[in-house]
């Protein structure tokens, strides 16, 4: 295992790569007068550790795609960043990046900070040929001579199986799968220390989507990045994450290692989520859940699961349980896990 | 490259059909035309002097001759096609014996060059604003000028045209108001005379640019926010791409594709020309000429002006399909 | 339908605006209905006023009250403007749609078919149709003959989006998923051709009111109906604009424009809100 | 953000150096390198000359011919004023005297001036006159052929200052093909057209003048034309009233009636042709130097020209006298005129122009025939004419125009015309009744049982004056229950008139002489001789197609009466009551035409105090206002 080129040698608990504090951050809205917050990620917690893939998993309008966006610092009204700190191992003093000078944002992205994105296949600007995006991207950040960058791209294409060809390809006139290697091998290029990874192989199939993740594997390992790796396909997080978080309505519910989880998941929601994992690549809807996704303009009060929750008591209805380490780095928030004392 | 070579001639070759059917559309109904040269140029000529019908007729007949009108529908149908593969269109029934070419000549170089112009600024004013617009969707100055462009877009030209033509002729003189170069100044390429017709056009270019820019203002706005919401937008700003590039290689790259597609279809329908223009601003131009004819009746000409627009438009339409797989390498030629 | 309606009016200022304009110009085009004059009567009031308490928009040269008039002209000159816009949109999008998801041999007939329309200038064809058909000429006939010459443009426009979506992943995968040419169409290829529909059709119609008064200023209109084009040729027929008759020309021109606003921004503001990702910005339903 | 804000302020710099460097240069609309106060600017309205470098005037599709070319380039044998004239109203230009006929009127002979000179030097002369008529006979296709062959037998030049003119047939006013009223018949020059293979396709250009200027310069795009005094101004005819006073003249084409306003306005335009009453109204309120023909209301100069209500006589349904006359009884004269003129009109009941000589001629004297006439209703008889209509117009304008509108019985008359038919719609009724028409729900009824359909055709924008009137008819005529509609024919109006694809139109068939009381010019071309089958299309002037016995009898006697012959306005005066009865056309009034004349840089020109010629600038009389003008101090 390779440590990240910038950072010596350490404690990995010592020096997380990034600690998010209680992140709130709302889309804020005004009619007429009326301010309207829709609480998309309400008090979140975690730690993601150097080398490691750190999975985030949860149904569609859970918040990832909030919290990710919050992360990766993509704030555009009306989402606002209301409460929180989210510190980076390579950027500190600031509290998140979206408090940080453009200066430094510009230095940071793509060079510590990388980003695969939902159908990435799509990233790809279509009427320009893939060079183009390699040298928008990475070579500001690379620098030296366009012939060596070239080298470099060269190089690291051969590393998720493309062959140099496909530089000088417009988007359309590659495969579906080869589009996303090579949005992979864009997205690694600068070898970051942090790779965002948003639904990388939700659109893929199952064969590709294997050999997909194989690479991301690979490259994480060979490069010691650390990855915050989310989708709602439990069936992902099982061949790939190290730890796993779970989110449900603005909150994280439970997290652990994901072998823990998998084997003695805890929070009712977790349960239901695993006992209706579909196969990989099976992109079935989960039964066994009634109910709906609460609305975040007007969560439930208490924990935001008790109207869908089969163990639901009096207390979850008024008080919000917070997260606790039920055993050794598995953490959850349930009453009836926890115990009935409130926050 | 063999396939964009059969692409090329299957283009082509609808090109040619496509002249083919829009001139002979033409030739029918400028001959279903109520109005008859002869008798136009009759009652011109009949306004002195009471003629007795027995020498009209003689008249209709030596001019009948003399705009070669004779022989029978399939032999004109034929003529026409004969002059109009060499290049000519024979003389102009109205001035006769001007040639058709000639008077077309002499209108063309004004309204080509004052619409080509006027046309292209609006064009890229329109889409460099609406682009920014589109992107920098907060900044108050685009916001008004998306206000301004709306306001505009509807308005019918010929008050817009008056308007511009009270404000700097009368309220504020400071532009010349009509023709297109000053009286009495040879039209040779003197430092002078381009000054002047370069003075003399802003006015008719104001009001065209005026009045295109909002549709092309609104139409990039448009096109703008839809490309904003793409994967390789968004992406793009999330890996720092310097925002610039962005906008240009990026959000305007891309918008742009179905504009080019309007420019070259509107530069190509400049050769109506710009008929209230000229009406206004006493500008030179093929428009006036196109309508006089028709009221002349002198189909000679009306084909010939006809002709050129249905040729300049064919050719943008298929400069635009030759070079949309450039454009957007997403189409296929196939 | 009234929930969305209501959703857009709670969260679009645009489309309360757009929606207020619209309103006014309706609501003055219908007044038309109610007026005291028949719309072609001359000298029935005192003419050259200016607009005052009793003539709202003034009167004219002509001896007619200007609101009476613009009310008829603009009802005239939307009920034109919509019927060739609808008609050429009809067929714009039929044409398009067909042509660029099918392409190939049927591409290329229904292309020259429709750069035949393109390339055709339609002023002289206008004119000439003008002297044959004379004061038959009625309003919904030049609106047809327009919307014959007015779709080719757009339906060029459909087809060249409706190639671009083709090469996207999502119509293959329906392809392969079984769907119906006429399903991928309605279902997958509507939704990115509507926003060019509604834009387009704004244009259409600011193309065809424009060419109505481009033929009413030369004189090839029917200038006993009244219509905005024809409120211009009047007006210039007594140079309104130097005799200082300004309302003449000032309360048409700002009725086109009004109607024109509230139409784009009813446009605009529908167009963000079905489209899903911008809708995400302002009603913040996020993911 | 930053780079917005660099492009827009790029963007206002360049803007503002567009306009500051054009505020440098000279904005204003007139000719370069000629001095201002030499120069009078005229419009020409033809407009933009298609074919702008063609002058051969004698061919078919002549291209302009009221860009200078008529006014001050060309000459012929007489001219006579439609106002008071220089020196009367019969000028001897390039004859030397009146023309000179036989006793039966087969020939004509013509003294001509000696001294006069084309302008590339080389002496006018009788053989000039004999190669205009003999080209013009030779080649079909030139505009004067058709009417030089069907009248000229022979024509010969026994010396170089006489010619005599053969006739195929009696024609006492020969010699008005030949006298400029608007136009004429002109001079061609016999060394140029010499040495030309085929006229019909020679462009003349550089036209060689004979009258006192030459083409200076022109635009090749047909916008303006400028011309210049000759330096030997004084071989031309019009040397004998002095120097003219413009050195240069400039013909344009200023544009449509709003901008001709501001070209005014701005002192680009000295010299109006037309515009609508409004227009008129605007330039008299805003420039204290704009004059037109009356110093006050109703400004407009009136052209002896008559706009009437002109029926297809051979239409099934105006082949009546009593369906035209139950038309005319309909027609509120007053708002004709309001609708039409601003109340700015000269009205005139009968057919012959309120202008020039005529009022003392015809209307005056005919007035108590007029209110004595009486027509046949069917049930009753009525007197249909009201004397005191001119006046009702003046007493309905004073209020609003207050001082300008005259009080004198004779200025009124003079300005707004004497009496035209009362309106009223009973007799109308009953003529119709008469005719045979019914009336069915309000609505009128043919007798053959269809609705009464009536299209009044108008030229749109090219006479605004006609169509708003035209307009007022239809109104009037649709209140009594026809189906009366507009029909505009923009552009189309010469074919269809004289095609007779019309119901009824708004224009004239009646022009005259205006300052002299011959009504032969018009009159001569109703004779049933020249009336046109129903389809075959009409020549000039007879749009009407009337035919009438009685009319003919009138004209041929004419044609055997000399031209001064105080007998012709006797029987003048025999064609007015006949056109009164039978109503082939209802007259309305005179066509006034807005002239404004700038007096910023030259006066002395025409007014109605001073009615020395008529001013409005396309007609060639129009030359003799040149001599007239002098520079303003």
């Amino acid at each position: 295992m390779h440590a990240s080129v910038e950072q010596p040698h350490g404690d990995q608990e010592a020096q997380p790569l990034l600690v998010v504090r209680d992140l709130q951050a709302y889309y804020r809205t005004s009619h007429a007068g009326v301010r309207r917050g829709i609480r998309a990620v309400d008090g979140v917690s975690f730690t993601v550790r150097r080398g490691e893939i750190y999975g985030l998993a949860g149904e569609s309008s859970s918040g990832k795609t909030t919290l990710i966006k919050s992360i990766a610092g993509a704030i555009k009204p009306p989402l606002e960043i209301v409460g929180g700190s989210m510190e980076f191992a390579f950027l500190s003093g600031y509290g998140g990046l979206h408090r940080a000078a453009r200066a430094e944002l510009e230095r940071i992205r793509w060079r510590h900070l990388s980003y695969i994105m939902q159908g990435s296949m799509n990233v790809l600007n279509p009427v320009r040929r893939v060079r183009s995006s390699f040298v928008d991207f990475a070579y500001p950040h690379i620098g030296g001579s366009l012939k060596q960058f070239e080298q470099l791209v060269v190089a690291h294409l051969a590393r998720v199986k493309l062959d140099p060809s496909v530089l000088t390809a417009f988007p359309h006139e590659l495969s579906g799968g080869m589009r996303q290697r090579a949005a992979l091998a864009l997205a690694t290029i600068c070898r970051p220390g942090f790779i965002i990874a948003d639904e990388p192989t939700t659109a893929l199939d199952v064969v590709v989507q294997k050999e997909v993740l194989g690479m991301i594997r690979g490259i994480q390992r060979e490069t010691g990045s650390s990855v915050l790796f989310v989708t709602h396909d439990m069936g992902v997080h099982a061949h790939i994450t190290d730890r796993l978080a779970i989110m449900y309505a603005g909150r994280l519910v439970e997290e652990a290692a994901t072998a823990e989880i998998f084997r003695n998941p805890l929070h009712p929601y977790t349960k239901n989520l695993i006992s209706s994992l579909p196969r990989i690549g099976e992109d079935a809807p989960r039964a066994g859940l009634a109910g709906a996704p609460p609305n975040l303009a007007d969560p439930p009060s208490g924990c935001r699961f008790h109207p869908r929750c089969p163990l639901a008591s009096e207390i979850c209805c008024r008080e919000v349980p917070v997260m606790r380490e039920a055993s050794s780095g598995h953490r959850v928030a349930c009453f009836a896990v926890n115990g009935g004392d409130g926050a | 490259m063999s396939g964009y070579a059969g692409y090329v001639g299957r283009r082509l070759a609808q090109f040619l059909l496509v002249v083919f059917i829009g001139i002979n559309i033409a030739y029918v109904v400028t001959h279903a035309s109520p109005i008859d040269p002869v008798e136009q140029s009759i009652s011109a000529v009949t306004s002195f002097g009471n003629t007795a019908p027995d020498a009209i007729e003689q008249m209709r007949k030596s001019l009948r001759e003399l705009y070669g009108l004779g022989g029978t529908p399939v032999q004109q149908y034929l003529t026409f096609w004969k002059r109009i593969l060499s290049a000519d269109f024979g003389p102009s029934l109205s001035a006769f014996p001007t040639p058709v070419g000639t008077l077309i000549g002499r209108a063309l170089p004004w309204t080509a060059g004052l619409l080509t112009v006027s046309t292209l600024i609006a064009w890229v004013l329109g889409n460099l604003l609406g682009g920014l617009a589109g992107y920098y969707r907060q900044s108050r100055g685009l916001k008004l000028m998306g206000v301004i462009a709306m306001g505009l877009h509807p308005i019918p030209y010929y008050i817009l045209a008056m308007l511009l033509l009270i404000l700097f002729g009368f309220i504020w003189p400071v532009l010349p108001i009509s023709g297109g170069a000053t009286m009495n100044l040879p039209q040779t390429l003197t430092p002078e005379f381009v000054f002047s017709v370069l003075q003399h056009a802003v006015l008719p270019a104001l009001s065209l640019i005026l009045i295109g820019v909002g549709s092309w203002f609104l139409g990039m706005r448009s096109l703008v926010s839809n490309v904003l919401a793409e994967d390789y937008v968004v992406y793009a700003e999330l890996a720092g791409v310097n925002s610039w590039r962005i906008l240009t290689s990026y959000v305007m790259r891309n918008a742009l594709v179905p504009q080019v597609t309007g420019l070259a279809m509107s530069l190509g329908g400049i050769f109506n020309g710009a008929v209230i223009t000229e009406k206004v601003f006493g500008y030179p131009g093929l428009g006036s000429l196109l309508v006089d004819a028709v009221y002349a009746g002198d189909y000679g000409l009306v084909l010939g002006v006809t002709t050129i627009s249905i040729l300049s438009v064919s050719v943008g339409v298929l400069a635009i399909d030759l070079l949309y797989p450039l454009l957007d390498p997403r189409v296929k030629v196939s | 339908m009234v929930a969305f309606i209501r959703e857009l009016l709670r969260y679009r200022t645009e489309f309360r605006i757009g929606l207020a304009l619209v309103a006014v110009v309706l609501l003055l085009s219908m007044m038309a209905s109610f007026s005291p004059y028949p719309p072609d009567s001359v000298y029935v009031v005192p003419p050259d006023l200016p607009p005052s308490l009793t003539y709202w928009f003034g009167t004219t040269s002509r001896g007619q009250d200007v609101f009476w008039q613009v009310s008829f002209a603009i009802r005239n000159t939307l009920l034109f403007g919509g019927t060739v816009a609808l008609v050429s949109r009809l067929v714009a999008l039929a044409v398009g749609l067909v042509s660029g998801y099918k392409g190939g041999w049927v591409d290329r007939a229904l292309m020259s078919v429709n750069d035949t329309f393109i390339v055709i200038p339609l002023l002289p064809i206008l004119v000439l149709f003008y002297f044959v058909m004379r004061d038959r000429i009625s309003w919904l006939m030049l609106a047809l003959i327009m919307a014959c010459f007015g779709w080719a443009y757009d339906a060029r426009l459909i087809r060249s989006v409706v190639m671009s979506l083709r090469q996207r992943e999502f119509t293959q995968t329906s392809l392969f998923s079984g769907m119906t040419t006429r399903q991928i169409l309605t279902e997958e290829h509507l939704p990115y051709v509507v926003p060019i529909l509604f834009s387009t059709t704004m244009n259409n119609m600011v193309w065809s009111i424009g060419l109505e008064v481009t033929l009413a200023v030369l004189g090839f209109t029917d200038i006993n109906t009244p219509t905005i084009g024809g409120m211009i040729y009047w007006a210039n027929q007594h140079t309104a604009m130097v005799a200082g008759i300004w309302w003449w020309i000032a309360f048409p021109t700002i009725a086109v424009i009004m109607a024109f606003i509230g139409l784009f921004l009813l446009a605009v503001s529908v167009n963000a809100h079905i489209d899903p990702r911008s809708r995400l910005w302002s009603t913040g339903e996020a993911s | 953000m930053r780079c917005i804000s660099a492009l827009l302020l790029a963007a206002c710099v360049l803007g503002s150096l567009l306009f500051a460097s054009v505020e440098l240069g000279h904005a204003q609309g007139i000719p370069q390198n000629i001095p201002r106060k030499e120069l009078l600017i005229l419009e020409n309205p033809e407009g933009t000359v298609k074919n702008a470098g063609w002058f051969n005037i004698w061919v078919i599709n002549a291209s302009a011919q009221s860009n200078g070319l008529q006014q001050v380039a060309l000459d012929t044998l007489w001219y006579i004023d439609p106002e008071s004239g220089l020196d009367g109203v019969w000028d001897n230009s390039l004859a030397a005297d009146k023309p000179q006929y036989n006793a039966d009127f087969t020939e004509m002979t013509v003294k001509l001036r000696s001294g006069i000179f084309w302008s590339d030097g080389v002496e006018f002369s009788a053989d000039d006159v004999v190669a205009t008529v003999m080209t013009q006979i030779k080649h079909p296709a030139m505009r004067f052929s058709a009417v030089l062959t069907s009248n000229v037998a022979s024509v010969e030049a026994p010396d170089a200052h006489t010619v005599v003119f053969k006739l195929k047939k009696p024609n006492s006013r020969f010699h008005t093909n030949f006298t400029v009223r608007w136009g004429a018949v002109w001079i061609l020059p016999k060394h140029i057209f010499d040495k030309v293979e085929d006229p019909v396709k020679f462009d003349f250009n550089k036209p060689v003048s004979l009258g006192a200027y030459v083409l200076h310069s022109y635009d090749p795009d047909g916008k303006w034309y400028i011309w210049q005094l000759r330096d030997d101004w004084q071989r031309t005819t019009l040397a004998r009233f002095g120097k003219p006073g413009p050195k240069y003249l400039a013909y344009v084409d200023p544009g449509p009636p709003d901008k001709r306003v501001i070209a005014q306005l701005n002192h680009e335009l000295d010299v109006i042709h037309d515009m609508a009453p409004e227009g008129m109204f605007a330039l008299a309120k805003q420039s204290k130097t704009t004059r037109a023909w009356f110093k006050g209301f109703p400004y407009g100069h009136p052209d002896p020209t008559l706009p009437a209500v002109i029926f297809n006589t051979q239409n099934e349904n105006f082949k009546n006298p009593d369906v035209r006359w139950a038309l005319a009884l309909l027609i509120d004269i007053k708002a004709v005129a309001m609708a039409a003129y601003r109340g700015a009109a000269t009205i005139s009941a009968i057919g012959v122009p309120p202008t020039g000589t005529h009022p003392a001629t015809y209307h005056a004297p005919m007035e108590d025939w007029l209110k004595n006439f009486e027509i046949d209703t069917g049930k009753r008889k009525i007197k249909p004419y009201d004397p005191t209509i001119g006046k009702q117009i003046a007493d309905m304008l004073r209020p609003s125009m207050g001082e300008q509108i005259p009080t004198d019985p004779a200025e009124i008359a003079k300005a707004f015309g004497r009496g035209w038919w009362r309106t009223d719609p009973v007799a109308a009724q009953e003529l119709l009744e008469k005719a045979g028409f019914s009336k069915r729900g309000g609505a009128w009824i043919t007798p053959d049982g269809k609705p009464f359909s009536v299209r009044v055709m108008v030229e749109g924008d090219l006479r605004p004056v006609m169509t708003r009137a035209g307009t007022m008819i239809v109104q009037l005529w649709k209140q009594a229950g026809i189906d009366a509609k507009i029909d505009v024919a923009q552009g189309t109006l010469p074919t269809r008139r004289a095609a007779g694809d019309f119901d009824t139109f708004i224009g004239w068939s009646v022009e005259t002489l205006g300052g002299h009381p011959d009504l032969s010019y018009f009159l001569d071309s109703w004779h049933s001789q020249f009336v046109a089958e129903p389809g075959k299309p009409q020549p000039l002037r007879n749009w009407q197609r009337w035919s009438s016995p009685a009319l003919d009898k009138i004209i041929e006697e004419i044609r055997t009466v000399g031209f001064d012959d105080p007998k012709s306005i006797e029987l003048g005066k025999d064609y007015i009551k006949l056109a009164v009865k039978e109503m082939p056309t209802i007259p309305l009034m005179a066509y006034n035409v807005f002239t404004a004349m700038d007096q910023t840089y030259w006066t002395g020109f025409p007014t109605s105090e001073n009615p020395y010629t008529n001013p409005v600038p396309n007609w060639g009389n129009s030359r003799y206002m040149f001599v007239r003008l002098k520079p303003a101090s």
